[in-house]
């Protein structure tokens, strides 16, 4: 187990050090620079800029110093917010990000492996249906127009919540429901899915012909067995979601670090596509990692190693 | 007799180790040798979980073996192979297995199971000729035709069981490692299924590895018979020398287990309990197969050889 | 006690060859689903429903006499009305003709960026969880390298090397949009390639493609249909986010996806620009799981009702 | 005696696209206290059915219980909520499976698989259930339980799961024990030690046993009384002795002949029954064994067979048993068996065919 | 790390008590929308950072009532040659404290030109003698025109005379730095405390990054009598639908520009309500043609896609802002007089006239033959709005078919710089009230911000000539004759002039908006 984990460990350095590199030419390859703007920069000005960043080096010497700096958590000057870090802009974005993103990601799981549940154990009944058009509303109809809506109807119409804004736990509600739309309903029909899958075995009959009840059943036998693609899925988008989402933290006017994906490479921020990349990867990859160990816990027919079958 | 025979399959050493966490192993085949004639059927009997499976399994290469090396026609299992001699491989062994139920693809049409090694092997030129194959082999089963169209969870135990062994059959294999193959099924098709591996190994030339606890069946069905215990195989004879003589105190005791179709005589069965510590084998001591009569080996130290040697020849 | 006639007693020849006669018709396997598939009403439904709006998508522009591009800059914002079935928007365009053309565009990539992610994403989890080791760390970090590299920079480059076109915009789409499937394939194939039937398999001789299409993929089928039917919406609006930064269809073409980002920010004031749009694509997106499921459960022998 | 489960024509069948399966097709028995009743018969001819259908256990839909009463304790269980056979289901009646591969829960340990019934009912702690658990394993032949509870079916072999299904079943005690071929991935010595287990608890606690086997070895060693179903019917039933040194249903001699025998070194081809099973979809008129009958008359193909008392507690279906029936030689096999059994009636009595 | 938001405001304070009349809360809460880049004047270089240090700094003028008044300046000289002023400073004090001196001016503008320090508008410092020279690293920092004579007087020294000199001297690279603090501490402006020091009318309390920031009024403000806002609260939300819901729901005081945006769907319901506020900016929307390229390089194609714009149409169902049409380059805000253009607005006859020619110059015979056009814009809804618009005019007008193009901002301006482009839009916002910011961007062929490959050396001649003519009266008549060749070869087609749209608290007044966007809150005050 740990040497399992050590070698990933090592993997993920692979990864993320091949991510660094083809993120850093990607960005150099793309048109426009951290000083291109709507007028023109006078070319003497861009060259001190260029110099004072340090640009005007060869694109190996950048990079390697890149690399380095990287190494030491140092992710550098941002070009666009002068005076700012990126670090600076991480530190202060994320904590923001992971709150909401823990927020939506519970209301997410709790919700979606729910309402899974009840439409499994209710198949082809109004509650199956039910769950049902709620997960197709959930999944066809995008975060920023859930975002929206959620806005003009709880906040605007109703008054019930803050429009926009990140000042108190009321004010997070609004993001993280609308976050964590897609997600639940998706979860929701995952964990459906699954769980009718599960519930024809034999060890659920097992379970029945010892005076189980349903729900002990469902809790004990059915949910473990039916989470696996849950948890392939949730990877992924819980790295994605505790690092913030651009267009919620824009509709919500919240200071969270998903802005910074976007923007940074809109404003060409050298520095800062970098340093949200590689915080972003290393959440991924962790993620990542630890869905492949959960996937032993919960299956310990799956063998950790991945080694050659039947080993 | 069988000396003259031609090996077909030879296992020698064969060890197959399962890490079971924290640095735990299981011994599931530890250091087992024998050899398998063209044309005869072994039996491998065994409590269950002394890893008659497992060596059935390391046989086909399903499991890359711990050690030691097995050969089919004198050409090694683990070895790395082109891919056509792999593929041939494959066909002359075949394997029935020991699960009916999770041994069948659920969505997979019991026509289409049957079918799959005709396909992989390309052993039909047409659709038609391809279904007769399989009607036919169904039929060998004793299945009906229309159950072709079935899936497999619409069938008894039984009847998964010998889709099973139709699947095998159907690629006409020369060596068929069958694991438990008819425990599942009841007697009456127990005996036409041995019924009828007898009579294709009479027709094709057959050789099994039979795998199984039903005693009386492998006895009928076996030319010898090797008894496994805990992953080591303590005894190994002809079969009618096997019940008649039986050496090994394990086998002794798994014989006198055997239950008979005879409601009077089980009233009075008494069984022979087995322990291993009565062996009082001491550390490093030299224990394996020797041969105490002519073609019956017993797994026994130096000096309970001198014993069984004394007492039975 | 009945009489019974003593002729009645004589021995009957047993013919073998009775025991075994074909007691009902046999089916294809694709008779046996259509059959399973029809008898679920919701499921035909949504079939109904797809009908109706690719149907709508081909003629739905022909019933109008307003097309979609031609401005009306006197009519703009006008709600639905006799004249304009499903009300004008910001450039006083008929919003009913652009929602008919805009199926075509938006169902043709949806329908396409799911194949196409199906396809990529399916074999790649399969053939990584199934060969395992080594070959599984490999794919499926590359996997991780697509997702970890920001998608933005990818499209922009992609933008720049390539021309703004349906090409290039499925393209863009399948870049990183099937690693989500990989991955719940992959989660799905590790539990099942332990399976007896897949050990049968292999004993056959089964190759590995073998394996995964007719043992391991069918068996991931729920999983896999659900997916794709996450993948539908998502690529919809994939498509909406490109082109917003042009790499998709050039305007004036309509698509949903950018008809309803579009209406959402005027959600406030002229609701139906972004009712008619959001509800073609939840109608959609309804009738593709309805009929996923449908197809799911045809496609499983042992869900049967 | 008192009886302690009593099934009165019980019919089942499961709704497919492909027709209606009738997997059982009145089936009437009962098991008195502290007995053990073997079933054995054909694969497929519904025993598993039948004794899933006495826990409610068939999934419904597609099974369905068309006609029947199960009493069990005098209550039937057919009318039962899902709540009240909470209340029975591993306490009253427990099961065996007949897979292990599948039965086990693949990603629990198998000790919390057994704790999980001593815990639901019989209110232990889990640090009881768990002692409770190794005892149990320990019970079944397996060793090292200690080590064992904490493993995961996977790393069971076949054998060690069925103990392990076993213990499960075992765990709380019940009145009813139906075992579903409970020994068949064991091996001889263990089956015994199973067996015996079995007969000890029997004696100790008064436990009833529905064993339902192939292996007639062990039907002989265990059973009081033999039920044997063919087709989705019991053909014949009767005490085992009746069975295995009378039995009249041809069906029965078949089975009796196509064992090998251990004794002799006799190799020659085995007696099996020819042909195949009916397809229960669509059951043939008559006798459904008829097709595979050398002894079959046009009767057969006609009338299903009444039901014959040989005598107070043995029956069987077959048209044989009539009077006007032609008198046939029982194969070889069986004729070595053959025993004049004091307690049978002159003649065989037709009795009501619904019974 | 969990509590990612702050607790220390709670939104209810923001709710007024409308009825104590006597005693209205004087607290301002805007939005600027975004992160300002830096709050440092000499690397501030967007219109957020703007916005921000104009309530926070003072530079030597101020711009009220449009035009540019004394501020920390007390008074000026102005020398013949135009070329030296010489400004006297008030007393005033930093807001820890410290006098404003004419070292903290120097200090600062010459900072600012140090070509090592990363300010991006160094360039705004290039009328100053040497600016430049010092910037490009070709002369000393002593060079430079700028010079502290003592604490309270400041000589500067231009390159060439200057006309809207002192309207420079209000822009915020002019303002001062406070030179001891920033020499002890390079890191002073990267955040609000004690190092954040500023000489205006208020004075940085919080800066929450991303967030918001306070600004509190200045006690020591030289003009702190005349300050009646007590705080000004300014959030960053990027969302203009937002903005206006928090300012419908009573958390903001004002939505739109300068610091904003509105909705464009929101705006006809707001003028109706009588809520919207208009005001003309200097700047002009518009797209060029890239006259290198068939068959732009046509003078009568260009004339003919001119002229077959609908603009009303597009400023009164697209743009909805209440913008002016725009038949001119240079805004009506420098001169009145081009509200009305130099021809007619939609005008399809003389359109398809011109078409017509051009199509026989070309040598083809009908506009099908035309080379394919391409209209390329930046990614954003209200660009390709009007090119959809005009796409569609040019359709119906002239049967002229034109494909659109959007692409992601920097990838399109690239295009653009390096003239791989055919019409593409842009438009351009005053850096100071002089009409010469707008003509010369097309002076030079090869001048940065020009793209359209167009140049004209009569045209040349006389912004050159305008530069050093004395009499202002002069200067603007060669200004208009340059507008005039411009708008004859039409190498741009101007759409419309911007303007600002907002709404505000009915309440809220004295808020001084310049034509230039911009916006100062010193004399603002709550009713
Ligand atoms: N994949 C595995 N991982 C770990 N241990 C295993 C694995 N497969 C088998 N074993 C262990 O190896 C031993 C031998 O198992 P095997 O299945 O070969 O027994 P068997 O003789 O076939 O038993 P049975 O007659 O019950 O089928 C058992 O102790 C089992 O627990
Ligand atoms: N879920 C089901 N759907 C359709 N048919 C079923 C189902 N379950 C059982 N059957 C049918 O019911 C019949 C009786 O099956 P059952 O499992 O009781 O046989 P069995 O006597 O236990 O056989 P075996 O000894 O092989 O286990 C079989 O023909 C089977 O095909
Ligand atoms: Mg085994
Ligand atoms: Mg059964």
């Amino acid at each position: 187990m740990l040497r399992y984990i050590g070698r990933r460990l090592l993997y993920m350095l692979l990864s993320l050090f091949l991510i660094i590199t083809a993120t850093f030419f990607l960005m150099r390859a793309a048109p426009g620079g951290p000083f291109s703007g709507e007028k023109k920069l006078p070319p003497e000005i861009e060259k001190n800029l260029n110099e004072f960043y340090g640009l005007d080096r060869p694109w190996y010497e950048q990079y390697f110093d890149y690399l380095t700096s990287i190494a030491q958590w140092d992710f550098g000057p941002s070009f666009k917010y002068k005076g700012q870090t990126v670090n600076d802009l991480i530190n202060s974005g994320f904590p923001v990000s992971f709150f909401l993103g823990m927020e939506a990601l519970l209301i997410a799981v709790g919700m979606g492996v729910l309402l899974g549940i009840i439409a499994a154990l209710n198949h082809n009944k109004w509650q199956d249906y039910a769950a049902m058009i709620f997960a197709v509303l959930g999944i066809s109809v995008p975060s920023f127009i859930m975002a929206s809506l959620l806005q003009y109807v709880l906040a605007i119409k109703l008054g019930v919540f803050p429009v926009a804004r990140w000042e108190s736990f009321m004010h997070t509600i609004l993001p993280a429901i609308a976050l964590a739309t897609g997600p639940t309903a998706f979860i929701a029909r995952l964990t459906r899915s699954s769980m009718l899958e599960v519930l024809s075995n034999d060890y659920i009959r097992t379970a029945k012909a010892k005076g189980l009840s349903r729900m002990q059943i469902t809790v004990r036998h059915a949910i473990r067995n039916a989470l696996l693609p849950v948890v392939s899925y949730l990877g992924p988008l819980s790295a994605g979601v505790i690092t913030g989402s651009f267009v919620i933290e824009k509709i919500f006017g919240i200071p969270g670090l998903g802005s910074h994906f976007v923007l940074s490479i809109s404003n060409r921020d050298y520095t800062v596509i970098m340093g949200v990349t590689v915080f972003y990867s290393i959440i991924l990859l962790a993620a990542i990692l630890l869905v492949d160990i959960a996937y032993g816990l919960i299956d310990p027919r799956i063998k950790l190693a991945g080694g050659k079958k039947g080993e | 007799m069988a000396q003259q025979k031609q090996k077909l399959v030879e296992v020698k050493n064969l060890k197959q180790y399962f890490k079971v966490g924290k640095g735990q192993v299981v011994k599931a085949v530890d250091d087992v040798t024998f050899d398998i004639y063209k044309g005869e059927t072994l039996g491998l009997v065994g409590e269950s979980g002394c890893g008659k499976s497992t060596t059935g399994r390391t046989i086909i290469g399903l499991y890359e073996a711990t050690g030691g090396e097995v050969l089919f026609n004198g050409l090694s299992v683990h070895r790395k192979k082109s891919a056509k001699e792999a593929k041939e491989l494959k066909r002359k062994m075949q394997m029935i297995f020991q699960d009916p139920y999770a041994s069948l693809n659920p969505r997979m049409t019991v026509a289409d199971i049957i079918a799959e090694g005709i396909d992989i092997h390309g052993l039909a030129s047409s659709k038609e000729e391809r279904m007769n194959r399989v009607y036919e082999l169904l039929e060998t089963v004793g299945l009906n035709r229309e159950h072709a169209n079935r899936y497999p969870h619409e069938f008894s135990g039984g009847q998964r069981q010998r889709i099973g062994i139709a699947r095998a059959l159907a690629v006409e294999p020369e060596f068929i490692i069958a694991d438990e193959p008819i425990s599942a099924l009841d007697v009456s098709i127990q005996a036409q299924v041995v019924n009828l591996m007898k009579k294709l190994q009479r027709e094709k030339g057959l050789t099994y590895l039979f795998i199984a606890h039903d005693l009386s069946m492998v006895k009928y069905i076996s030319d010898r018979i090797g008894v496994m215990y805990f992953g080591k195989m303590v005894e190994l004879a002809d079969a009618e020398e096997l019940y008649r003589n039986p050496i090994h105190p394990y086998t002794k005791s798994l014989l006198s287990a055997i239950p008979h179709p005879d409601p009077e005589t089980e009233r009075t069965r008494k069984r022979i309990i087995y322990d291993p510590s009565q062996h009082n084998y001491k550390e490093g001591e030299d224990v394996r197969m020797r041969e105490i009569t002519p073609g019956h080996f017993v797994y026994c130290s130096e000096a309970e050889y001198e014993k069984y040697k004394a007492m039975y020849s | 006690m009945q009489q019974i006639p003593k002729e009645m007693f004589q021995p009957a020849s047993v013919d073998l060859s009775e025991a075994e006669k074909i007691s009902k018709p046999s089916l294809s396997f694709w008779k046996d689903v259509s059959i399973r598939f029809r008898k679920n009403k919701l499921a035909m439904f949504g079939l109904v429903l797809l009908f109706i709006l690719v149907f709508m998508a081909i003629f739905g522009p022909m019933m109008t006499p307003h097309d979609y591009r031609t401005n009306d800059l006197m009519n703009t914002n006008k709600p639905p009305s006799a004249e304009h079935w499903f009300g004008t928007d910001d450039l006083g365009r008929d919003i009913f003709a652009r929602t008919w053309y805009g199926a075509r565009i938006s169902l043709f990539i949806g329908v396409a960026a799911a194949l196409i992610d199906l396809f990529i994403g399916v074999l790649w989890g399969g053939i990584a969880a199934f060969r395992g080791g080594r070959t599984d760390e490999v794919m499926m970090r590359i996997a991780d390298i697509l997702w970890g590299v920001p998608y933005l920079l990818l499209v922009i480059l992609l933008m720049v090397v390539l021309e703004q076109g349906l090409g290039t915009m499925i393209l863009a789409m399948t870049i990183t949009g099937w690693i989500n499937m990989a991955r719940i394939v992959r989660g799905q194939v590790l539990q099942l390639k332990n399976q007896e039937y897949v050990l049968a398999a292999q004993t056959l001789g089964a190759s590995t493609s073998r394996i995964m299409f007719r043992h391991l993929i069918p068996n991931t089928m729920g999983p896999i249909l659900v997916t794709m039917t996450l993948t539908i919406p998502s690529a919809i609006f994939t498509e909406a986010f490109l082109s917003y930064l042009g790499l998709g269809v050039p305007q004036p073409l309509a698509s949903w996806g950018t008809m309803a980002s579009d209406g959402v920010s005027a959600l406030q004031y002229y609701p139906w620009r972004l009712f008619f749009p959001a509800t073609m694509i939840c109608l959609t997106i309804f009738a593709f799981n309805v009929v996923g499921d449908g197809l799911r459960d045809a496609l499983d022998p042992r869900l049967r009702k | 005696m008192e009886k302690l489960l009593e099934v009165k024509n019980l019919e089942v069948s499961f709704q497919t696209y492909g027709g209606e399966v009738q997997a059982v097709r009145g089936v009437s028995f009962h098991v008195n206290k502290g007995e053990t009743l073997a079933i054995v018969g054909e694969s497929g001819s519904g025993k598993s059915v039948t004794s899933q259908t006495i826990m409610r256990l068939i999934p419904m839909p597609p099974g369905k219980i068309k006609n029947g009463q199960i009493l069990f304790n005098g209550e039937d269980l057919v009318k039962k909520t899902d709540k009240e056979m909470e209340q029975i289901r591993g306490k009253d009646i427990g099961m065996i499976f007949q897979d292990p591969m599948t039965s086990l829960n693949p990603t629990m340990k198998v000790g919390k698989q057994i704790m999980e019934v001593l815990i639901k009912h019989q209110n232990m702690s889990p640090a009881q259930a768990k002692e409770r658990a190794i005892e149990l394993l320990k019970l079944v032949g397996i060793p090292m339980p200690e080590k064992r509870v904490n493993q995961y079916p996977h790393e069971f072999s076949g054998g060690m799961r069925q103990r392990a299904m076993i213990a499960v079943a075992l765990a709380s005690n019940p009145k009813l024990l139906i075992a579903d071929e409970p020994t068949t991935a064991l091996d001889v010595t263990i089956q015994a030690q199973i067996l015996e287990l079995m007969k000890d608890l029997q004696k100790k606690m008064g436990t009833s046993i529905i064993f339902i086997t192939h292996d007639l070895g062990v039907v002989a060693n265990m059973a009081d009384r033999v039920a044997v179903m063919y087709a989705g019917k019991i053909v014949e039933m009767g005490t085992v002795d009746e069975i295995f040194y009378d039995p009249r249903h041809p069906y029965t001699w078949g089975l009796l002949a196509s064992m090998p025998s251990l004794d002799s070194d006799d190799k020659k081809e085995l007696a099996a029954i020819p042909g195949s099973p009916p397809d229960l979809t669509n059951p043939p008129k008559g006798d459904a064994f008829a097709p595979r009958n050398p002894y079959a008359m046009r009767i057969d193909f006609e009338q299903e067979p009444p039901l014959f008392k040989i005598s107070d507690t043995h029956y069987a279906a077959t048209w044989l048993l009539h009077p006007d029936a032609p008198k046939v030689e029982p194969p070889e096999a069986v004729k070595k068996r053959l025993r004049k059994l004091s307690s049978n009636y002159d003649k065989p009595i037709i009795v009501k065919e619904s019974e | 790390a969990c509590g990612g938001f702050d607790k220390k405001e709670s939104a209810d304070d923001t709710k007024k008590g409308e009825d104590k009349k006597a005693d209205v809360p004087q607290e301002l809460h805007i939005n600027i929308n975004t992160e300002p880049f830096s709050l440092h004047p000499g690397l501030a270089n967007d219109s957020t950072s703007g916005t921000v240090l104009r309530q926070t700094f003072e530079g030597l003028t101020v711009i009220k009532d449009g035009k540019p008044d004394l501020a920390a300046a007390e008074s000026y000289e102005v020398s013949d040659d135009l070329t030296t002023y010489t400004f006297k400073l008030r007393d005033a004090k930093w807001t820890n404290g410290d006098p404003v001196t004419a070292h903290d001016f120097e200090y600062a503008w010459k900072w600012a030109l140090d070509p090592k320090n990363q300010s991006q508008y160094a360039y705004q410092l290039y009328y100053i003698k040497n600016g430049q020279a010092f910037n490009e690293g070709k002369a000393k920092a002593e060079d430079v025109g700028v010079k502290a004579i003592d604490d309270k007087t400041l000589q500067v020294t231009l390159e060439n005379p200057t006309p809207y000199f002192l309207e420079l001297t209000a822009f915020y690279t002019y303002y001062p730095v406070n030179s001891k603090i920033a020499q002890q501490n390079p890191d002073w402006y990267k955040n609000a405390g004690d190092q954040y020091t500023s000489n205006g009318p208020f004075k940085m309390v919080s800066w929450e990054h991303n967030s918001k920031i306070v600004l509190e009024k200045n006690e020591n403000y030289w003009d702190a009598n005349n300050v009646k806002l007590t705080k000004i609260e300014m959030v960053m939300v990027n969302d203009p639908n937002t903005e206006l819901s928090m300012f419908n729901n009573g958390e903001l005081d004002w939505a739109g520009s300068p610091t904003g945006n509105l909705p464009t769907d929101a705006l006809p319901q707001l003028k109706q309500e009588g809520k919207l506020h208009v005001q003309p900016i200097a700047g002009t929307y518009w797209y060029k043609f890239n006259t290198e390229k068939a068959p732009l390089n046509n003078v009568n194609i260009r004339k003919a896609l001119t002229y077959a714009i609908d603009r009303k149409a597009i400023v009164e169902n697209i743009t909805k802002g209440e913008q002016v049409p725009a038949m001119a380059a240079v805004p009506p805000t420098m001169f009145p007089e081009n509200e009305k253009g130099y021809f007619k607005d939609n005008d399809v006859e003389k359109a398809k006239e011109h078409l017509q020619k051009g199509l026989e110059e070309l040598g083809l015979k009908d506009v099908k033959d035309l080379p394919p056009i391409t209209l390329s814009f930046n990614t954003s809804e209200a660009h390709a709005k009007i090119a959809q618009a005009i796409q569609d005019m040019w359709k119906k007008n002239l049967g002229i078919e034109v494909k659109l193009e959007n692409a992601e901002w920097n990838v399109y301006i690239d295009k653009l710089h390096s003239g791989d482009y055919q019409i593409g839009r842009m438009g351009w916002l005053g850096d100071f009230n002089d009409p010469i910011n707008f003509l010369e961007l097309y002076r030079d062929k090869k001048g940065g911000n020009n793209d359209t490959n167009w140049e004209n050396p009569k045209y040349k001649q006389l912004l050159i000539d305008s530069q050093k003519e004395k009499d202002s009266e002069k200067r603007l008549q060669m200004l208009k004759e340059a507008e005039a060749i411009l708008m004859d070869e039409l190498p741009i087609a101007p759409i419309y002039f911007y303007t600002q749209t907002w709404v505000q608290k009915d309440n809220l007044k004295g808020v001084e908006l310049s034509g230039l966007g911009d916006v100062q809150f010193k004399w603002a005050y709550f009713e």
